[in-house]
């Protein structure tokens, strides 16, 4: 494959972002926002030819089936050592192309919808600007050829993400918000960035190539290396999925994403459903083949991701703002996919049912940015409608929005994992892997299923079904067509999605083979699921008692989950009763008055030191001579003392 | 002697000295101050050229464009100058901030007085960078620091008297026992019975410190030049300082100024006593590994806009003198860079922070709020600055602070699998974790000052930056990205010639 | 006796000629031209100082021994000797203004005779190699000080420093030549070269307080602390060019003679006995000098002080005791002639003009009179050390010159006088802030100074500006040194 | 009994500290005069006395000490006309009123 394709698909974002934003040309907003989807349309047909060519193109294949991974370009940044050198390229392989196709498709969608929902916005260019800068930073990400590439594009999104989010810079809680995303993942991304440090200093390079193909000989060196009762490698991977952990939102490095929702909704489907938060998992799935060497850090992976699932389970039931409830879900399907990683590998260095968990990750990655991005989206729509974020200022809306209605609809069936929409498909295999690994984790990774469906079907009647408000004389209505064709297309996807082959496209391996359907598991977890929803359909279809009992019967459990169980108090806590004002606080004092202190004060002695010798200069002359003879004197007899 | 190109570093600023003193009108003075400081980047511009195309040529000496020129014979004081990637590198920096210098102080009052101790101050700076004679190279170092004390002082705001006092007699107490340490240098600069010299290349090629005298003298050099790198605990001029001084002053000084600290460091100190910053390194690394993580922590508390970035500068020149004294080709690498974007950034930060005050006249960020809409120009470039402080990839900063990071790790753990202890490791995590504290203080300032809703009424009336405001901006912020988005190209151009300079210090141990 | 020996004192010679014309003009010129008295003492200072200049050009000033060894010359005295000329030629074009005056139309000629004559004192002392003709050098250069002190007979403070100086100067030289009795006792001879020999290895309680007694003595004149009290009254109370050439040509000619002592009578004995005193004395004198300057606000008193702490510095050059040390400190004379100079040139021209000589009344100067400001401030520089300005030349030099020595004491010495500098600075700063940046109501008006007064300013800055730069006098200095006949004491 | 030295030596010293602590403690400028006079006249014994004892072959310390006569003769005489000044001046020569100059 020629380099033009794939370096026009990171040029091409990059290019729109300094036209749009620094070129500071002032453009009216539809030529800017048509510039926007222009770009990012050429990039998603570049993107599809390159992704569908490296699937479908033999010349991409061995002879033995597999999948050849591509380096594509790569172009030396800055060398730190001979070894140690930072290249930005272009690494073609099953997943970078999957996440190419997410990433540029979603992104294109986004593009087009915002043009309805944020038409006479303020910042309308700068938003396009940075929507670009966002997806360039992305598809750097995905197609790294080496793991400080990756950190590099890392740290980008993090910045696009920042600016995304507090878009709305004029309100507190935005600017908040996207100071609190940023600095928390900048805090997970210190670990990445020392887990980076400990794992290139034993294996002497950053080459995601090197380092997975020969995994066992380029990491030799760490055998026997331990620090603190774990081996170095172990310490290595916890702390690169540190950075994973602050990027996917997985607790307890999650608090930010919940408040990351004040950036505009599109912003959301975009970055923290679809493709930003992911970049942690995909991050793993990258570095897998060095996780199966060490058993304790896929260990960490999986309960990590099982703990995090089950917490943000129980959030979503709770919340108001549908947004958050969405964005809990988002957690919660994230932590599957870090699940699914954690248990495909069976602690041997083996990977069990060919890799499943693998597989059934990127799969779940792929359907549930498709789905989900099709929820925030419907969300921005209602939120469009109603100009409210609460599901009491809703209610009833499938009169009024019938398209938003369906679509949601298929949105909320395809997460709660209803065949035949793709949801169904993947989190099957996921609760597969999961039980092939654990009983324990298999059951309780379906609770947490079912609990998904409970969650967004509650979602589902409160908005549609439930009483509804007095809107007024300005009634809601169904979305104009700029966004409704995201939404439809984003259906439709999510409707026939499942029915790809995909381990023909992505495995551990990249060897492709069939998917089987495990029946018993399948039947059991659309069983729970469509209890679960029975249950949600029972409680908020219309305007009943229950919910309110139910509150009234467990206020602390209700109250915990309400307040996501206390963590950003914790975190609040943290940062400002111990950090800011028992670290930064009494340093600050000491340096004003300790460290500065000692430097006034030698100046102050100085001075207190020449009024104390003033009176030796009395004006009276015989005082003069006086000190004269003692002075020769003591000079005399001070030597002849020490001579003697 | 005029054929040499470097000897016009100090040439042209003289003969703006000389001009300056003819000027009559505020217009003359600016012609000057513009026409020179471009003239200095172009003469900067072509050094690196000609520098670049002569190691291109296989030209493998450790300096280049050396020359010396007797002074005063019977000391053996020279003239003597000659450049390397790291020199130029600094020459390149503080054109570029001299330029960009000028255009912040576009509109200052006594014009003439002020341009003209500027001036002077940049006479001392770029003799610095060119000397390889440690005398001039001191005497350079002097008078770059003096005018400090009338910029800050005539020109200063706030408690300026304070201020300027403090910061000039710290700078030479710290020259204080850079003098001794240098005449003590120079009484060993040769084997017994050869010709002394205060040519750091022959005492460096001579080797002849003895090892006794090279464990007094370090710290007497160390500590001198780290003085003006703000090293903890003799950083408390810095922020005062900054504090008080006018816009230009405090980009030259943090932006070059510092500069001479950290070079002076190297240059001086590790290049000709290798050895004992071996064995003495491991002081200065926990007092600039302290620096490094306790002027972020102040700065997190501070409000008044100088005071953060004084303590940010605090932050980032201890990673400078941090990295230098990790002996590690990598790290050291990275402390140049570091030093070329600090420069640049800090002296972005104190532009806008100028500007602003200039137009709201406070710096207290618990006043401001929502400047983004009153002055979008200058909060870009702000929240550009603050993005390249705290590391933001395609900025200057991350490219430095990462190559930083990567040679100190190295260099942390081969001392610690070798069993020389794990100081250098656990103060490289130390450091590393500066990365999140300096995003806490950046995003702070810049959520308070530039986001949110409009906090003072009166700022409403206020108006965004001028041509001159946005050409020096500008300038600074290309630089800044450059570096950010090619950095091999520095990399290379320090690294080319570190590498003998390198060889020598591990070389002995 | 041979008559020729005194052509060896080829400059003791031109100055007695000047010293005769001046008198003779004085006495026999009428009334009308006695205007013209200190242009013409001028002149014939300057043909006396050039002559002095051109015999060491043409090499003629070789060594040479008179007078039974009583009386030596050799180009490093000469050199000295030239110095002081030339630090006398800037002080008496300062003071023409001040002598023109109306008040001193009596006793104008008095001033230039005795100045003359303490000259020719000065001369004695750094020439002699025997302590009765130092003495009598030591009480030619300081008797007549006295009487010009007290020169302003309007003002009581001039009479008030008078009657201290005298009645010190006296006391002191009563101490000094108690010392030089035990010193007699001691060796049996007056000649240095004897007392040099016989001293060797021969130290006592008698010899120990015979040198402290010396060092007093001659202390006194050079105001180490703590024989220093004195000098700040003096300077205070003086008529301002009085102050001015106590503080540099006095100053300079008595270090100069001190280092000749030490290392010619008392090298024997350097480190068993006087180089410990000497320490002691350089860092008292040093930080008690810069303590006593933070807080002055007369600006004679202030300059007082900071010349004891410059006395200090010069001393390192002895300490240093070697050929560059020699050298440092004679281009740290040479240096601190023109620095000073250029402080009490400003000093002054602001007094004549206005009366006023307090440190707040130089606020706000630098915008009524910004030439005088900056001859002010280059001056303070100078003195402070600051590049690149001569006076940090002469400080560079005089401490490479101790560190030569390399032990561990004399580097402590060194740290102790380099951390001292700060404080100078900050009152040497203290001046410059005065002028610059503080703001006042009322600021010393413009004014024009008189023409002699600006030629002598622009000397002092001329010489601030280059003496460090222009390489060729510090190497001449160090070449001279290192040839002469001290340095081969050095060496024993 | 033999003379030695020692004899002389010790009222010279006494002499010498005589004047000494009479310089220090009288207030009249005069008085402060002879003890200094008198101070001056214990350095020209102890010459005279050690030529005259220790080196009895030569006349240096002689030489010596007829010129320090003579120059404390004119410090007299200049310290004499000094205090005359500030005797009209102040009226007072009393040495502790002056000091106008301090600190």
């Amino acid at each position: 494959m020629g380099i033009t394709l794939p370096l026009l698909i990171l040029a091409i974002p990059l290019f729109m972002f300094l036209l749009l934003g620094i070129a500071g040309v002032k453009m009216s907003h539809k030529l800017a926002g048509w510039l926007g989807c222009l770009g990012m349309g050429t990039t998603l047909v570049l993107a599809y030819t390159v992704a569908l060519t490296y699937y479908f193109c033999p010349e991409f294949t061995a002879e033995t089936g597999e999948r050849i991974q591509t380096i594509v370009f790569n172009q030396t940044w800055l060398a730190f050592t001979q070894n140690l050198v930072i290249s930005l390229g272009f690494l073609l392989d099953p997943i970078s192309a999957l996440m190419l196709i997410v990433i540029t498709t979603i992104s294109f969608l986004v593009h087009l919808y915002s043009l309805g929902y944020m038409e006479g916005e303020k910042g309308f260019q700068r938003y396009y600007a940075f929507l670009s800068l966002f997806s360039f930073s992305m598809l750097g990400l995905v197609v790294a050829t080496n793991i400080f590439q990756m950190y590099i594009f890392w740290e980008l999104v993090g910045a696009s993400s920042y600016l995304l989010i507090g878009f709305y810079y004029t309100k507190h809680s935005a600017v908040a918000a996207s100071k609190k995303a940023f600095i928390v993942t900048r805090f997970a991304d210190l670990g990445f960035l020392i887990g980076i440090l400990v794992l290139s200093y034993y294996s002497q390079t950053f080459d995601f190539l090197k380092l997975t193909t020969d995994s066992q000989w380029v990491l030799a060196s760490t055998q026997g290396a331990t620090f603190m009762g774990a081996s170095v490698l172990t310490w290595a991977l916890v702390l690169i999925f540190t950075g994973g952990m602050g990027k996917s939102a997985m607790m307890p490095l999650h608090i930010w994403l919940p408040d990351a929702m004040e950036g505009p909704t599109p912003v959301s489907a975009l970055i923290h459903a679809a493709t930003m938060v992911v970049a942690g998992v995909f991050l793993v799935a990258r570095m897998f083949p060095v996780y199966l060497l060490e058993e304790s850090a896929t260990m960490i992976v999986a309960v990590v991701g099982a703990v995090t699932a089950f917490y943000a389970a129980m959030v979503a039931c709770t919340q108001i703002d549908i947004k958050r409830v969405l964005a809990f879900s988002t957690i919660s399907q994230i932590a599957f996919m870090m699940v699914s990683l954690g248990v495909a590998s069976n602690g041997n260095g083996d990977v069990c049912h060919h890799g499943l968990g693998y597989m059934a990750s990127m799969f779940h990655m792929f359907t549930h940015a498709m789905f989900k991005a099709l929820l925030f989206l419907g969300a921005g729509a209602l939120i469009h409608a109603v100009h409210s974020n609460d599901y009491t200022a809703m209610g009833g809306l499938s009169r009024y929005m019938p398209v938003t209605r369906w679509t949601f609809l298929i949105g909320c069936l395809a997460i709660a994992g209803i065949p035949p929409f793709s949801g169904f498909f993947s989190k099957d295999e996921i609760l597969s892997a999961a039980y092939a690994w654990s009983p324990f984790m298999g059951v309780w990774m379906t609770i947490v299923a079912a609990m998904t469906a409970f969650y967004m079907f509650r979602l589902y009647f409160l908005i549609f079904r439930w009483d509804e408000p007095d809107y007024g004389h300005h009634t809601p209505h169904d979305p104009p067509l700029p966004m409704m064709i995201p939404l439809v297309f984003l259906a439709a996807v999510s409707c026939v999605a499942g029915f790809i082959p995909f381990g023909h496209f992505v495995t551990w391996n990249r060897m492709p083979y069939d998917i089987h359907l495990d029946p018993w598991i399948a039947c059991s977890s659309v069983a729970v699921a469509i209890c679960a929803i029975c249950l949600a359909a029972y409680m908020y279809r219309t305007k009943n008692p229950l919910p309110e009992k139910m509150k009234n019967a467990m206020p602390v459990l209700w109250d915990w989950c309400h307040h996501r169980f206390y963590w950003d108090e914790l975190y609040m806590f943290i940062t400002h009763k111990i950090i800011f004002n028992g670290v930064c606080r009494p340093l600050a004092w000491f340096d004003r008055h300790i460290i500065d202190g000692t430097m006034d004060s030698f100046a102050a002695v100085t001075n207190k030191l020449s009024r104390v010798i003033a009176p030796l200069q009395s004006g009276q002359v015989q005082m003069y001579v006086f000190v004269y003879i003692i002075g020769a004197l003591l000079l005399g007899g001070i030597t002849v003392l020490c001579l003697i | 002697m005029f054929e040499n190109i470097l000897i016009y570093f100090v040439v042209i600023p003289l003969v703006m000295l000389g001009l300056l003193a003819l000027c009559r009108d505020i217009k003359q003075i600016r012609a000057v101050a513009v026409v020179g400081s471009l003239g200095l980047i172009a003469l900067s511009v072509v050094t690196l050229v000609q520098y670049l195309g002569m190691r291109a040529a296989g030209v493998e000496d450790p300096m280049l464009f050396v020359d010396s020129w007797t002074w005063f014979a019977p000391l053996n004081i020279h003239l003597a100058v000659g450049v390397d990637g790291i020199s130029i590198a600094m020459l390149l920096l503080s054109s570029i901030i001299v330029f960009a210098g000028s255009f912040a102080s576009w509109t200052i009052k006594e014009p003439k007085a002020f341009f003209l101790w500027l001036i002077l101050l940049s006479v001392g700076v770029f003799g610095f960078f060119i000397s390889i004679d440690m005398f001039t190279m001191f005497m350079f170092y002097e008078v770059a620091l003096i005018p400090m004390y009338l910029l800050i002082g005539v020109w200063g705001s706030g408690n300026k008297n304070y201020s300027a006092m403090k910061l000039t007699l710290m700078l030479m107490g710290g020259s204080a026992f850079l003098m001794m340490g240098l005449i003590g240098i120079y009484y060993h600069s040769a084997p017994e019975g050869g010709q002394l010299t205060w040519n750091l290349l022959e005492i460096v090629k001579n080797a002849s410190i003895p090892h006794g005298w090279q464990s007094f003298l370090f710290p007497m050099t160390f500590v001198g030049f780290g003085v003006l790198g703000a090293m903890f605990p003799f950083h408390t001029w810095s922020p005062d300082g900054h504090a008080s001084a006018p816009t230009a002053v405090s980009m030259l000084h943090a932006g070059v100024l510092m500069k001479l600290g950290g070079y002076g460091c190297f240059r001086v100190a590790i290049y000709t006593m290798p050895q004992a910053a071996h064995e003495l390194s491991w002081i200065f690394l926990i007092l600039t590994g302290i620096s490094v993580v306790y002027g972020a922590f102040c700065a997190c508390v501070k409000t008044d806009l100088k005071y953060i970035n004084a303590y940010s500068s605090v932050s980032h020149c201890g990673l400078v003198l941090f990295a230098i004294l990790m002996l590690n080709e990598t790290a050291m690498t990275g402390a140049i860079m570091q030093m070329l974007s600090h420069g640049l950034m800090t002296a972005l930060f104190f532009a806008l922070i100028g500007m602003i005050y200039g137009r709201t006249h406070t710096r207290e960020i618990t006043q401001m709020g929502g400047m983004m809409q009153i002055m979008p120009y200058l909060s870009v470039c702000y929240v550009i600055a603050g993005m390249a402080s705290l590391g933001l990839p395609g900025l200057s900063g991350f490219v430095a602070e990462m190559t930083i990071f990567v040679g100190s790790f190295q260099a942390g753990m081969t001392d610690y699998l070798a069993g020389h202890g794990s100081l250098r490791l656990v103060f490289t995590i130390i450091a590393c974790c500066s990365i999140v504290i300096t995003a806490v203080y950046i995003l702070r300032v810049v959520g308070k000052l530039l986001f949110g809703p409009v906090h003072d009424e009166h700022h409403r009336t206020l108006t965004d930056a001028t041509w001159w405001e946005r050409l020096s901006t500008v300038t600074l912020i290309i630089c800044v990205a450059a570096i950010g988005c090619f950095p091999n190209f520095f990399n290379n151009l320090i690294n080319f010639t570190f590498k003998p300079a390198i060889f020598s210090v591990l070389g002995m141990n | 006796m041979d008559y020729s020996q005194f052509l060896a004192m080829k400059q003791e010679i031109a100055l007695l000629c000047v010293f005769l014309l001046v008198f003779l003009y004085d006495t026999f010129m009428p009334r009308e031209s006695q205007k013209g008295l200190p242009v013409f003492t001028v002149v014939l200072m300057l043909l006396a100082t050039a002559a002095g200049f051109c015999s060491h050009c043409l090499g003629t000033s070789c060594q040479s021994e008179v007078f039974g060894g009583m009386y030596f010359t050799s180009p490093v005295v000469a050199a000295i000797k030239t110095i002081l000329n030339i630090g006398v030629v800037i002080v008496l074009i300062q003071s023409i203004k001040w002598a023109g005056g109306e008040l001193m139309i009596m006793r104008r000629g008095e001033f230039y005779e005795l100045l003359l004559v303490t000259l020719f004192g000065m001369y004695l002392m750094v020439s002699a190699r025997h302590f009765l003709v130092f003495v009598i050098g030591l009480e030619c250069a300081s008797l007549p000080l006295a009487a010009m002190v007290a020169f302003d007979k309007n003002r009581y403070e001039s009479h008030e420093a008078a009657i201290k100086y005298i009645l010190t100067a006296v006391f002191s030289s009563a101490v000094f030549m108690m010392g030089l009795s035990f010193v007699y006792g001691l060796t049996g001879s007056l000649y240095f070269d004897k007392i040099y020999a016989a001293v060797f290895g021969a130290e006592s309680t008698l010899l120990v307080m015979a040198v402290a007694f010396v060092i007093a003595g001659i202390g006194f004149k050079l105001s180490l602390v703590p024989f220093h009290l004195w000098t700040a009254d003096v300077y205070q109370g003086a008529p301002t060019s009085v102050t001015s050439y106590l503080s540099v040509i006095s100053k300079g000619a008595t270090a100069f003679a001190f280092l000749v002592v030490m290392a010619q009578v008392f090298g024997s004995v350097y480190s068993q006995v006087w180089e410990w005193m000497m320490y002691a004395l350089i860092i008292l004198t040093i930080t008690v000098g810069n303590l006593f300057a933070i807080r002055q606000r007369n600006m004679k008193r202030f300059l007082a002080f900071s010349s004891i702490s410059q006395a200090g510095y010069i001393m390192l050059g002895v300490i240093a005791y070697n050929a560059l040390g020699l050298a440092a400190m004679m281009f740290y004379i040479l240096v601190y002639i023109f620095s000073n100079l250029g402080a009490f040139g400003v000093i002054g021209a602001i007094e004549n003009a206005t009366g006023k000589v307090s440190m707040d009344d130089y606020r706000g100067l630098s915008k009524t009179n910004p030439k005088l400001s900056f001859v002010m401030m280059l001056a303070m520089f100078s003195l402070a050390g600051i590049p690149p300005f001569a006076g940090f030349f002469s400080k560079f030099f005089i401490f490479t010159g101790a560190l030569q020595g390399a032990s561990v004491a004399i580097y402590v010495l060194v740290l102790i006088a380099l951390i001292n500098t700060i404080i100078s600075l900050y009152y040497y700063l203290l001046v410059v802030k005065a002028m610059y940046i503080s703001e006042d109501e009322c600021p010393v008006k413009n004014f024009k100074s008189a023409c002699s007064e600006r030629i002598g300013m622009w000397i002092a800055v001329a010489g601030i500006l280059f003496l460090g730069l222009v390489s060729p006098v510090y190497d001449t200095l160090i070449e001279l040194a290192a040839n002469s006949e001290i340095a081969t004491y050095f060496l024993r | 009994m033999e003379l030695k030295a020692i004899y002389f030596l010790i009222p010279s010293l006494i002499m010498f500290c005589c004047g000494l602590f009479g310089f220090i403690t009288r207030r009249n400028m005069i008085a402060m005069l002879i003890s200094l006079e008198l101070m001056l006249n214990a350095v020209d014994m102890n010459f005279v006395i050690f030529n005259r004892f220790l080196f009895p072959g030569q006349l240096e310390g002689m030489f010596f000490t007829l010129f320090a006569i003579a120059i404390a003769a004119a410090e007299t005489a200049l310290a004499i006309a000094i205090i005359i000044n500030v005797f009209r001046a102040s009226h007072n020569i009393d040495v502790r009123t002056l000091n106008e100059m301090k600190f």
